[in-house]
């Protein structure tokens, strides 16, 4: 069964075979590396860029204005802070020449902490990227849901980030969570598509046949139903939230985990229909908590469901500081963790109204 | 035209038709009320803001008039700055629409109300839409060339324009690197049209450079500076580098120098400035005197084309403007998302 | 009395004079213009930079990591968003070096709606900037507040924002709000410090005494006090509020204005003390409105006061659409106004609990 | 050491003294156990993340030296990158420090365990804070080199280093034409290390142009490209062009071609490569051929460093690690905002 980075690089695959995905680029995207995380290994369509973000994602806005579906890549979220206006200019293509134009390209970017990235390769990009109109964005949690949500991106005619949390690029695929057509066996499927390290000029990667799987923007995945409370929750933390709410069961609280998968448009039918049962709500997720997307959320919830809530609702986020320190320690004190957020259920469900 | 495969550095030094310099001229002449009338709808209250490219049509008419046309990678895109009425003009757009963008009524073709004047958006002539950050479009250009590059026997080509202040900033760099990377030189025309000031800031204390067109050179790209206020200079050379980058599929690098006839933009006034060269006084001097033209074939040209221009102001102010509710049109093409509540 | 911009001005004399700033540059800023809204004309420490965002903030840095107390102008802050990444440098170099380095600096920039400034020159900055840790945020709504808060920007041993919102730069100070030492007629105030139009090369201001006036961080203005509800704001739609509430008060609806002026640190005491005893609170302000500062504030409003809440709390902010249209129209869509910012303070003044 | 007005293009072909020759190559042999030191620790779990400059220690150690260092604006500046250790401990660095930022302990003195190997700060010595984003402080060394600049009779300098790759980003060219503006040259030693590579791909189809310094030519910028492999042609074209820079009060852009001898960085394995040219070997031969050293010396002296290396690895695995809450220390040089919540 895949991982994430697998589940991405066969995305790309048929993206490229059979969407007409003509250029998939960035810093060491192409041969001999294919990716700081291998997602784009044995693509025949990819190719190393100059050091250069802003260059990158000019040339991502100008070849989707050419008509060439195209994936950019930011080798990490942290180096894309030099191109915002630019991104935000591929956010207003469309509106600014009153429908004229169309703007197709996935910016693909990892984020997020886990991996002792230390100042730069931790930051997140949710809060960012949700202030920026114009652009879908997904954000996927298991290798299935960055497969199908990687595809909706490509042949959307609009600009999407396609943002992927680090710390689950490894993990594996639930047993049930495979994509059609892989090998069960991780070996065999390793054998298939994984390069070789060292020479790798002469090799050629042998693809599954993965169908077309389409993840739809705005539709989250109920991960976990419960009565007691809410937990809306994406990327690296939304397997914390699951197991937290796996350990909390034994306490007899039953919280249901949302994951959202999709940050712009966002499912809040989902939500809402969710918070009206539960009447508590928890927000979680990993970037710093002043001006944060978990804030609008939570926002939303008050405007619309205020007088369904039973308690406070609640955002669990990173840390207002300037970055995430190297030693463990600091990181873990930076972001959510399990401790934290199982906690954070755990009052938030014991608040007597 | 040279097919050869040698920069064609110095196009021939062929005469331009007679017909060809008329055809100039008038666009020049177009251009230029063009730009009086704007700068008159802005002192009427019929526009909030001004700027534009009175100053530069001898180099912005024949850009306009060589430019392969159309939509899609087969033709040429255009990655222009705020400065190209006349180029526009020059390509066959109807002048009545750049009225209807500096008033910005719902029926501006370009931009529905939404953007400043000289902001162009026309994705049938690969126009891509105008906006104001200064240089970006130089960091686009390599995308679209890229898509080009790759058409076998492909002969549309890439073309960017900005000024010389924007030089500075890291796009224009980008924009050097991207189009002479060895792996995939580009076929990119890069200009520049130098008019010596950036806003109020003068050329002098900013620019270590002698030529901005000398940073091309440590790229390996061709590279050239020229008078942009001769129409006749500006398309020979035009044309040989546009010629050298649709055959050879490699950049060239053009710097122009040109006047600012009017200062920066309304925000500076818009008032004629006296001491800089004014393109088409003298090219119609050159015309009057290889008797090409009269003075009074001039006065009557000039004559028709505000009186057309009156008309189309007058038409303007009737049409009506952008509804509030419309910011929510086309945030993205395929559902209103925004409209709906995400 | 002096209006915000000569406010702004007669405050840059100061800090070059008595506190020390070595430098006040950027885009037109020096001679001849001395600024593309004024604010820097006459003072001797101006300059004009290349056209270059990253390198004027960078050189801000730079002068900052050198001890020099230096001023910065983005001429419009829509241009800062290439240099987000360098901003963000500048907020972590006292925390990135374990409190070894500090960097003095101000970055100051117009920002907001109101002069029909079209896609770009309309763009707000309070979300982007309160979500960049480790810099002090102003943004005044009076000339009085510009030059005291200004004053207290350039001292700050650390990186500052001075927001300077472009709808309020020409509106003139309240009786009452003058500057100790300014003239009281605007036109002897102009003949001192405006330059003359044209030729202005031998020009030189005559600088009123003004006195130093460092009106602290985190301290914010009530600019009209109130028993039904509380409404914080700051920049350009403050003057609105006001407006408002007043316009309301003749429906018996009494509603508590709050100027917040500083962004980071604010004034948590006030705005709680405030709802406390109001029940109810609106947040206004022009960014865009998902992932916005004043979601921040009403998180903090619903997860602290949520028991004294008698009434959804609310945010009235900008569309979330790609920029603010050119027509007059348009604007007046995108953002707050007068008659929206009235329906606002009615209806939650009105909800019945 | 010349004072002439004229630039110092070949500085005096003096050879370097027998004491400095050793000195160089006991700093170089100490920079490169030490960077193997840092690799050894990161293969043993003690850090995360390893990366620094072995194979640049011929270039790095004559910097170091060569550097007026100091604290504020009298002293050279130093906006350094991840790959220069050697120039730290030729500075005078305690190599204890780097094994402490190695394995992020609380007592590294150069950020308390928050940053990576490499991630240098020393307001002391005006060595700001390395930080990972590539280029980024070629943005910002005009800034302290427009302080010094300002100083009557100052000769402190900007010194700013970075790869090759990286003069893909903006902010070279920023650099470029920040430190070359006719209305305020500045003293900067913009420096590039060129080791072909950025982390996988290789410099052949990226740059169109031939040598990095042909950069600094359109500008007017006095610009070399030499052999970083040799100090003792490092040695003496630093000291050239440093003195230029100080006398003269302009920038200067030297590239070095310098070897990667163990890939990019931990993440690409941090296995040595054979196919570069090792420089520290190479300047040993030239020590033993003229009779300088002996190779028992050198055995030595390596197994001297060594051992004082391995000591003090022992030393700093036994010490404390950052607390958690820490995180908030720091944030603002007054008062503790955050914590304090604002
Ligand atoms: C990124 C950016 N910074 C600043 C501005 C404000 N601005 C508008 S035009 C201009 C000067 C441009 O000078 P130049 O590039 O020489 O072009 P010109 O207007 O002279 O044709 C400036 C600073 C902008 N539009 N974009
Ligand atoms: C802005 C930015 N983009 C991407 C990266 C990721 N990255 C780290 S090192 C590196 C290659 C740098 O190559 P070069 O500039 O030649 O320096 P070298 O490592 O070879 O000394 C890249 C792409 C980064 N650190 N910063
Ligand atoms: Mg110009
Ligand atoms: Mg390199």
């Amino acid at each position: 069964m895949s991982n994430m980075v697998q589940a991405i690089r066969m995305a790309l695959h048929v993206a490229e075979e059979r969407h007409g995905v003509t250029d998939i680029f960035g810093e060491d995207v192409g041969p001999p590396l294919g990716g700081a995380f291998t997602a784009t290994q044995g693509l025949k369509t990819a190719w190393n860029s100059p050091l250069d973000e802003r260059g990158i994602v000019g040339a991502s806005i100008g070849l989707g204005l050419a008509g060439c579906r195209n994936v950019a890549e930011i080798q990490f979220c942290d180096y894309a802070f030099n191109a915002i206006d630019l991104l935000k200019l591929g956010g207003m293509i469309h509106w600014s020449s009153n429908g004229d134009w169309n703007c197709p390209m996935t910016i693909m970017t990892p984020v997020g902490s886990g991996i002792r990235g230390s100042i730069y390769h931790s930051h997140s990009f949710d809060a960012t990227a949700t202030h920026i109109p114009g652009y879908k964005i997904a954000i996927p949690s298991t290798p299935k849901d960055a497969y199908g949500l990687l595809l909706s991106c490509v042949v959307d005619p609009n600009p999407c980030f396609f943002l992927v949390p680090k710390a689950l690029m490894r993990v594996r695929a639930q047993p049930g969570e495979e994509i059609p057509g892989e090998p069960g066996d991780d070996k065999a499927l390793s054998k298939l598509i994984d390069a070789p390290l060292g020479e790798r000029s002469q090799w050629k990667p042998q693809w599954p046949d993965t169908p077309d799987l389409f993840i739809p923007f705005g539709e989250a995945r109920t991960v976990r139903p419960g009565r007691d409370l809410t937990v809306v929750s994406y990327g690296r933390t939304l397997p914390l939230c699951a197991r937290a709410a796996e350990e909390l069961s034994r306490e007899e609280i039953e919280a249901e985990v949302i994951d959202l998968r999709s940050l712009h448009p966002y499912d809040w039918e989902r939500i809402a229909e969710s918070v009206r049962r539960t009447g508590r709500a928890l927000f979680v997720n990993e970037d710093t908590e002043i001006t944060n997307f978990g804030e609008h959320l939570l926002r939303r919830t008050v405007e619309e469901l205020f007088y369904e809530l039973i308690a406070p609702p609640r955002l669990l986020a990173g840390a207002h500081v300037p970055g995430i320190g190297l030693a463990d320690s600091l990181e873990m004190a930076s972001v959510p963790q399990l401790p934290s957020i199982t906690e954070a259920i755990r009052s938030l469900a014991r608040i007597e109204p | 035209m040279s097919t050869s495969l040698r920069p064609v550095l110095s196009p021939p030094e062929t005469e331009l038709s007679p017909e060809l310099l008329r055809k100039l001229h008038e666009l020049m002449v177009k251009g230029r009320l063009l730009e009086e009338r704007l700068m008159q709808m802005y002192r009427q209250g019929d526009g909030y803001f001004w700027i534009g490219g009175p100053g530069e049509e001898a180099f912005n008419v024949p850009l306009g008039l060589l430019i392969e046309k159309g939509r899609g990678p087969q033709y040429d895109y255009c990655h222009f700055h705020y400065r190209q009425s006349a180029t526009l003009l020059a390509m066959g757009a109807d002048p009545i629409d750049s009225l209807r963008m500096m008033k910005n009524t719902a029926t501006d073709p370009y931009t529905g109300g939404r953007n400043f004047s000289g902001h162009y958006s026309i994705r049938e002539w690969n126009v891509v839409p105008i906006s104001s950050p200064i240089e970006v479009q130089y960091a686009m250009a390599p995308g679209t060339a890229i898509a080009q590059k790759r058409i076998a026997g492909g002969r549309g080509i890439t073309i960017v324009t900005g000024g010389d202040a924007g030089t500075a900033e890291g796009d224009f760099a980008s924009c050097l690197i991207w189009s002479s990377r060895p792996a995939n030189p580009l076929p990119v025309l890069i200009l520049v049209t130098n008019n010596k000031w950036g806003i109020s800031t003068h050329w002098q204390g900013q620019h270590g450079e002698k030529r901005i067109s000398d940073r091309g050179k440590a790229f390996g790209i061709e590279s050239k500076t020229i008078d942009g206020n001769d129409p006749e200079i500006c398309y020979r050379e035009l044309r040989g580098a546009m010629e050298y980058v649709r055959s050879e599929r490699r950049p060239f690098l053009m710097e122009a120098i040109v006047s600012r006839l009017y200062g920066h933009s309304s925000a500076s006034g818009a008032n004629r400035v006296n001491d800089e060269a004014d393109c088409l006084q003298g090219f119609e001097h050159r015309l009057e005197e290889r008797g090409l033209l009269t003075r009074a074939q001039i006065e009557e040209l000039r004559a028709r084309f505000a009186a057309e221009l009156q008309e189309a102001h007058r038409k303007v102010r009737q049409e009506p403007m952008p509804e509030g509710r419309t910011i929510f049109d086309h945030v993205f093409s395929d559902r209103d998302l925004v409209r709906e509540r995400p």
